[in-house]
């Protein structure tokens, strides 16, 4: 058994490893031919590129930042509220605002963007950074508000009303007695929210449309390139920042208290 | 039916030891109750003896079989957990045949075997159902058949009786004992609640922090507590500290007539022992003393006194109709007869 | 306040751009695929872009390849996320790195792990130089064909690489709250490690696994990048078919791509009502 | 029990309510949300001074540059080639901004299906100006299908000074169809074939020959899958290697010609489909897939519209040193790439401005050099100041790159863009699908 254990294990290890490793060296190769195992010869060309004022690249890497963190900030705010709603009240239309809510997960992007895009533009919101963080929010939502609809679902309102009955105002009810209680939820809401804005492309291009740049217009130029030095450099600045969002919100994700488990139901 | 003994059995979850090297030795068809506070080790005992936790040290035996290496599926010895953990996707037909399926028996034998089960848990016609759809009583019942359909040599429960209400207790309580009866199956139950020990246990095993204290019939317990520890763990009780003089002993309020032959050590600091209910207001031929007063509380089918015994409080039981008319603030004679004293 | 009110004030926020802008988004789509946009003057719907779709011979090729694509991803998910969890549920050495490792790919972008899969396991990638180096091929194209292949077998393995983490960390959470009662009760009863695992584990799990899986579904299902990137030129799956109707010079074709895009959406809807009520029905945890 | 599952719980009830409810008030309310929103825009609107397109006719140059300065100018174009983004961004905008003070950014996507929607959404919705796409990089049939739809401003080309040292023949069509004036020549192509000449020594000399080849050496050809530009470009010298020529496909779309011609290609093609890289059961989706597969010996044919393509890949390490281009002696197709303006640019004078600026001899020159982008240029060497034609002879020659005498003594002009469009969707149905 244990046995069997340390080969998934190691399986895993490598399965989730080897597809990164070519990005990797790619990123620092000149040439890699096959069937060399290790490039003929190094180059910090894509850097250099990365580098360059004019591949946007780090205004974009900015750009993706910002957008992100508004959305996941707005996410929580649209969110949180629904997922009280949702986790913790029965009320007439419950089930309707359920299944809008989770539209945005099941019907393919695809089906809306073309409308949207129409919209966006007559509500004078295309090409600008307020359009661009409102179309990110849309598939966020759904993440978000499953999040918080399970973690609310297991809160018990007695321990609000007893703060209240204790003193404490709504504010310093909701700061000491709530927030601890669904916070693992709301990070796991959080992290959804920033990656799937900071990896979102096609909805980027439809309503910022290139004026407003981000990593993954870029990376996608460059996706069908062949220039796999840039592709592997790019990649890398990408996983970079989400990396760092993993290890601020990776004890949320499993263990005991785990804030995924809205989408388990459990 | 088998024999069951423990011998030497330890286990410690990191640093923590929860079983202290364990003796125990359970004759066939008994009814054991593994009586101590929470957290003492007592579930451990039970999932060593079901296979479902490796003992650190010491045996198992079942009979004169060593059990350490076989497994928790071939023991003869079915644990019915405490929160009854039917599983819910199964009906309760399907959850009181899971066992025998594992065994594959045969479904024909399975189907008669789980209706007598469901006639004797008085659960008739409910098989289909859900337990989802049960109530708590019910879930118990369908969790203890689910263990006895495989006819165990050895049941094992874990808090049978916690979970449920009052009067489900007694229900449940009385099943328990009719199971017992009519299977001549040994029982070893965990229990935190000493009155539930007491109304089911032939034996009781006392255990705090992973040590047997005492194991030993019920009335054992109320007479002759080993130790000050076991005698409060079994209702209320008086204390006073002495040394041991010939037969009596001596306190600071005087000499204590006891049950003591002369073989005591003389010097010997011992507590004395007395159950508030033993003790009788008034003057008697030995043992009776002048004690202080501090309240009188009218308790309905009792009284209850709390004098004052040399530096302590002791409690007094008397009965409704108090037979002297003290009253709080006085002091008065109490006889604290030497055939109930026990020296711990 | 009546506690009707409260509930649709709290949600009305996530409401109201859901509702504005993605159902309307999705108006102007069908609208669209009814060959209907009065701004352009196209005032009178018809059906011609559903008939037109339909008559594609490539279609029926294309939906087989997206049904076989997207339910083994999703079956294949479910199988190895289990797995996953229970192998990382008991691990005591170096489980915080491992599970770290495992939690990593939800971060990763699928166009990341696609170009990473391309520069893998093209006949001239990363496993075929690795193969080389071992002596197990010769030439290049002794390397099985594994992305632009006809299986989809690239898209299926960038889709298991994003997919089971994501399920799996689901199954871990359910198993830890799960703990290990129900395991030894059902060992007490007489059931065996593997009968444990099949009666008693997945049984208990497949509630809480059934959510995940259907969004992974409609994922794989409705979503063009990955197959973009690594499907070959035809057949090639639905969600292709409308980015290339979409993106197509020929602006004729953009009712084509709503008309496709509005047929995938409808069959997910009725797949997820078929899934739900033939799997989902068991009682919950 | 969290309401995640209890949603999905719900899902049979979609087929009732969601379709009763949200599917009905979203048929109804929202032409009715657009109408309103789109009299309110209508409102909002002055006309001070007049638009751009209607002054400009009648405007100096001097005055167009005038009016360019301070502009911001988004130039819209393929970004999958690094030494082309650098060159745009860096310096040929910093010369737009030292010269005019027009500030170019280059947005770099994915293709020009991006910016044909993007103007196509913003006519639909009603934005006549402010558009986000100025200027974009675009040729044959995304040109045409944006003339046709009236996405683009113009006539503009003739009103650009730098226009005269283009050879005039070469403005009036692209891929057959009439400029007039609605784009200007940015860069030339001409296609030419890569290939590895540690394996190939002697390269066979024309199509036929080359498609003999590919059945004694299987595996080692290739093409991307048309409507891949570049791979509808090897179908297209099928075509003329067929009809021995290019004569035929230089009118309009002639059903009979074609039908003379097609299927004979189609045989030829599914007849050494089985010999191509993979037994042809696939084909690359683009060109850079393809030189993939030549970079690392998969195949050691690919054919490219870039003849400074090899060049530039050797420099940067991704093509081995033995990859050389040559050209069939029955010669290849080449054309020009343009630069057009969106109908709705709120910058339409600088977009002129950096039209005319591109094809400025000494722009084209940088562009040319290897310190830009090793560039092909549309301009007429006949027309150039001496010492310009001077430059451009002088420039050095990478041991992969043809001597432009080469390349303009065996070029072939691109059939129209009808035949086009059919030579694209007859492969898919006669050759992939089959």
């Amino acid at each position: 058994m244990t046995v069997l254990k340390r080969i998934i294990l190691l399986g895993l290890v490598i399965g989730v490893i080897l597809p990164m490793i070519p990005l990797f060296v790619w990123a620092f190769s000149g040439s890699w031919f096959y069937p060399s195992l290790l490039p003929q010869s190094l180059s910090l060309r894509s850097w250099s590129y990365v580098f360059h004022p004019g591949s946007r690249i780090l205004e974009a890497l900015f750009n993706s930042f910002f957008i992100a963190a508004s959305v996941t900030i707005l996410s929580l705010i649209v969110g949180v509220p629904a997922g009280k709603a949702i986790g913790m009240y029965r009320f007439k239309g419950k089930t309707i605002v359920e299944i809008i809510l989770l539209s945005p997960a099941l019907i393919p992007s695809m089906t809306v963007t073309m409308g949207m895009q129409v919209l966006f533009i007559r509500y004078g919101l295309s090409e600008t950074l307020m359009g661009v963080i409102l179309v990110h929010l849309i598939p966020t939502i759904p993440y978000m508000t499953v999040s918080m609809s399970a973690v609310f679902s297991h809160f018990d309102i007695s321990f609000e009303e007893q703060a209240r009955s204790l003193g404490a105002k709504s504010l310093s009810t909701f700061r000491h007695v709530t927030l601890p209680a669904v916070f693992p939820g709301m990070v796991v809401g959080a992290m959804f929210s920033f990656l799937i804005s900071w990896g979102q492309y096609v909805l980027t291009l439809m309503v910022g449309g290139g004026r407003i740049v981000t990593l993954p217009l870029l990376l996608y130029s460059f996706a069908v390139s062949g220039d796999n030095s840039l592709v592997g450099a790019l990649s890398l600045v990408f996983i970079i920042p989400s990396l760092v969002i993993l290890v601020l919100s990776s004890r949320f994700l499993t263990g005991e208290s785990s804030g995924m488990g809205g989408f388990g139901g459990v | 039916m088998i024999d069951l003994r423990l011998k030497g059995v330890s286990k410690s979850y990191g640093k923590n030891t929860v079983v202290k090297s364990l003796d125990m030795k359970i004759a066939s068809g008994e009814l054991i109750a593994l009586l101590g506070p929470s957290g003492c080790g007592k579930t451990t005992i039970l999932k060593i003896i079901a296979g479902l936790q490796q003992p650190d040290e010491g045996t198992v035996f079942f009979g004169s079989q060593v059990m350490n290496s076989v497994p928790a599926e071939k023991r003869e010895a079915v644990m019915v957990f405490q929160n009854y953990l039917l599983f819910p996707f199964m009906t309760v037909e399907e959850n009181i045949a899971f066992g025998l399926k594992m065994r594959r028996t045969d479904k024909a034998v399975i189907k008669e075997r789980v209706n007598e089960i469901l006639a004797l848990i008085r659960m008739e016609g409910m098989g289909r159902r859900k337990p989802s759809e049960l109530s708590g009583g019910q879930k118990q019942r369908v969790a203890l058949a689910r263990a006895l359909v495989l006819r165990p040599q050895l049941l094992l429960l874990d808090e049978p009786l916690s979970n449920l209400d009052a009067h489900l207790r007694d229900e449940m309580r009385e099943l328990i004992l009719r199971v017992h009866r009519e299977f001549q199956v040994t029982t070893v139950f965990v229990t935190h609640d000493q009155e539930e020990a007491v109304l089911l246990a032939d034996r009781i095993a006392l255990i705090f922090e992973g040590n047997l204290h005492q194991f030993a019939p019920v009335r054992d317990f109320y007479e002759r507590p080993q130790s000050e520890r076991v005698a409060s763990f079994f209702g209320n009780s008086n204390f006073l500290k002495g040394f041991c003089s010939g037969q009596a002993v001596e306190t600071e309020l005087g000499a204590f007539k006891t049950p003591l032959t002369g073989e005591n050590e003389s010097g010997r600091t011992v507590s004395l022992m007395i159950r508030p209910e033993h003790i009788i207001p008034g003057k008697g031929e030995d043992n009776s003393f002048l004690c202080p007063i501090r309240s009188k509380i009218y308790m309905g089918s009792f009284i209850r006194y709390r004098i004052e015994v040399g530096e302590g409080l002791w409690d007094v039981i008397d009965g409704p109709e108090a037979r002297k008319g003290y009253e709080e603030g006085e002091s008065a004679w109490f006889t604290f007869p030497p055939h109930m004293i026990w020296l711990v | 306040m009546n506690r009707n009110t409260a509930a649709w004030l709290l949600t009305a926020p996530a409401l109201i751009p859901v509702l504005i802008l993605f159902f309307g988004g999705f108006g102007l789509g069908i609208l669209q695929s009814f060959s209907f946009f009065p701004l352009i003057g196209l005032d009178t719907p018809n059906f011609s872009a559903y008939t037109e779709v339909l008559a594609e011979d490539e279609l029926l090729l294309s939906l087989v390849l997206t049904l076989l694509v997207s339910l083994s991803a999703t079956f294949l998910t479910i199988a190895l996320a289990v797995t996953a969890a229970l192998a990382l549920r008991s691990a005591e050495r170096g489980r915080r790195g491992i599970l770290f490792l495992f939690q990593f790919p939800i971060t990763v972008p699928h166009v990341i792990i696609a170009l990473g899969a391309l520069l893998l396991l093209s006949q001239s990638g990363f496993a075929a130089r690795l193969t080389a180096f071992f002596g197990i091929i010769s030439d290049s194209t002794d390397f099985p064909v594994l992305v632009n292949d006809r299986l989809g077998l690239g898209i299926i393995y960038v889709y298991l690489w994003k997919q089971i983490p994501f399920i799996g960390i689901i199954a871990l959470s359910v198993l830890q709250s799960m703990g290990n009662d129900y395991e030894e009760l059902a060992r007490s009863l007489g059931a065996k490690q593997s009968q444990v695992l099949f009666h008693v584990i997945l049984p208990l799990m497949r509630p809480a696994l059934l959510p995940g899986s259907v969004l992974c579904f409609a994922f794989t299902f409705g979503s063009y990048e990955v197959p973009f990137l690594l499907g070959r030129s035809y057949p090639s799956m639905l969600p292709v078919l409308v980015y290339r109707y979409f993106t197509n010079f020929n602006l004729v074709q953009r009712p084509l791509a709503m008309a496709l895009a509005v047929l995938i959406t409808l069959f997910l809807l009725v797949t997820v009502i078929l899934y739900k009520k033939f799997l989902g029905g068991r009682n919950r945890l | 029990m969290a309401p995640g599952i209890s949603i999905l719980s719900e899902v049979k009830n979609i087929n009732k309510k969601f379709e009763k409810y949200a599917l009905k008030r979203a048929i109804v309310v929202i032409p009715l949300l657009l109408t309103v929103l789109s009299s309110l825009s209508a409102l909002g609107r002055s006309d001070e001074i007049l638009p751009f397109e209607e002054r400009y006719q009648t405007m100096d140059w001097e005055d167009i540059v005038a009016e360019a300065d301070g502009q911001t100018l988004y130039f819209y174009m393929w970004g999958g080639n690094e030494s082309y983004n650098r060159w745009v961004s860096s310096w040929f905008a910093g010369r737009l901004m030292e010269k005019y003070n027009v500030h170019l950014q280059m947005v770099p996507v994915d293709g020009p299906g991006v910016y044909i929607n993007k103007v196509l959404a913003e006519k639909q919705a009603g934005r006549n100006s402010g558009g986000s796409v100025d200027l974009m990089w675009i040729n044959g049939e995304n040109f045409r299908a944006m003339k046709k739809a009236d996405l683009l401003f113009g006539p503009f080309a003739d009103r650009l000074p730098n226009i005269s040292y283009m050879d005039e023949s070469k403005l009036e069509f692209d891929f057959g169809y009439p400029i007039e004036g609605y784009e200007s020549p940015y860069g030339a192509a001409q296609s030419v074939f890569e290939y590895n000449s540690a394996r190939v020594p002697d390269p066979p000399s024309d199509m036929g020959a080359l498609l003999e080849w590919a059945k004694e050496n299987p595996g080692r050809l290739t093409y991307p899958a048309p409507p891949d530009f570049t791979g509808s470009l090897f179908v297209r010298h099928v075509f003329y290697y067929v009809a021995g020529g290019y004569e035929d496909f230089m009118g309009p779309f002639d059903e009979e010609i074609y039908s003379r011609i097609a299927p004979k290609v189609w045989e030829l093609l599914n007849e050494v489909e089985p010999y191509l890289w993979s037994e042809g059961k696939t084909y690359p989706s683009n060109l850079s897939r393809t030189q993939d597969l030549l970079a690392n010996g998969e195949i050691w044919f690919s054919i490219n519209y870039s003849p400074d393509g090899a060049a530039d890949y050797i420099s940067k390490g991704r093509f081995p040193e033995s990859i050389r281009t040559y050209m069939f002696d029955t010669g290849m197709i080449g054309n020009l790439n343009f630069l057009a303006i969106s109908f709705n640019s709120n910058a339409k004078a600088a977009a002129m401005v950096a039209a005319n600026e591109v094809l400025s001899p000494e722009v084209q020159y940088h562009a040319a050099s290897p310190e830009g982008m090793f560039w092909m240029s549309p301009l007429d060497m006949e027309r150039l100041p001496e010492t310009y034609r001077r430059k451009f002879e002088s420039l050095p020659l990478a041991p992969s790159r043809l001597p432009a005498e080469t390349l303009n003594r065996f070029s072939l002009p691109e059939p129209g863009a009808d035949w086009l469009t059919r030579i694209e969707r007859d492969w898919q149905a006669e050759v992939l699908r089959k």
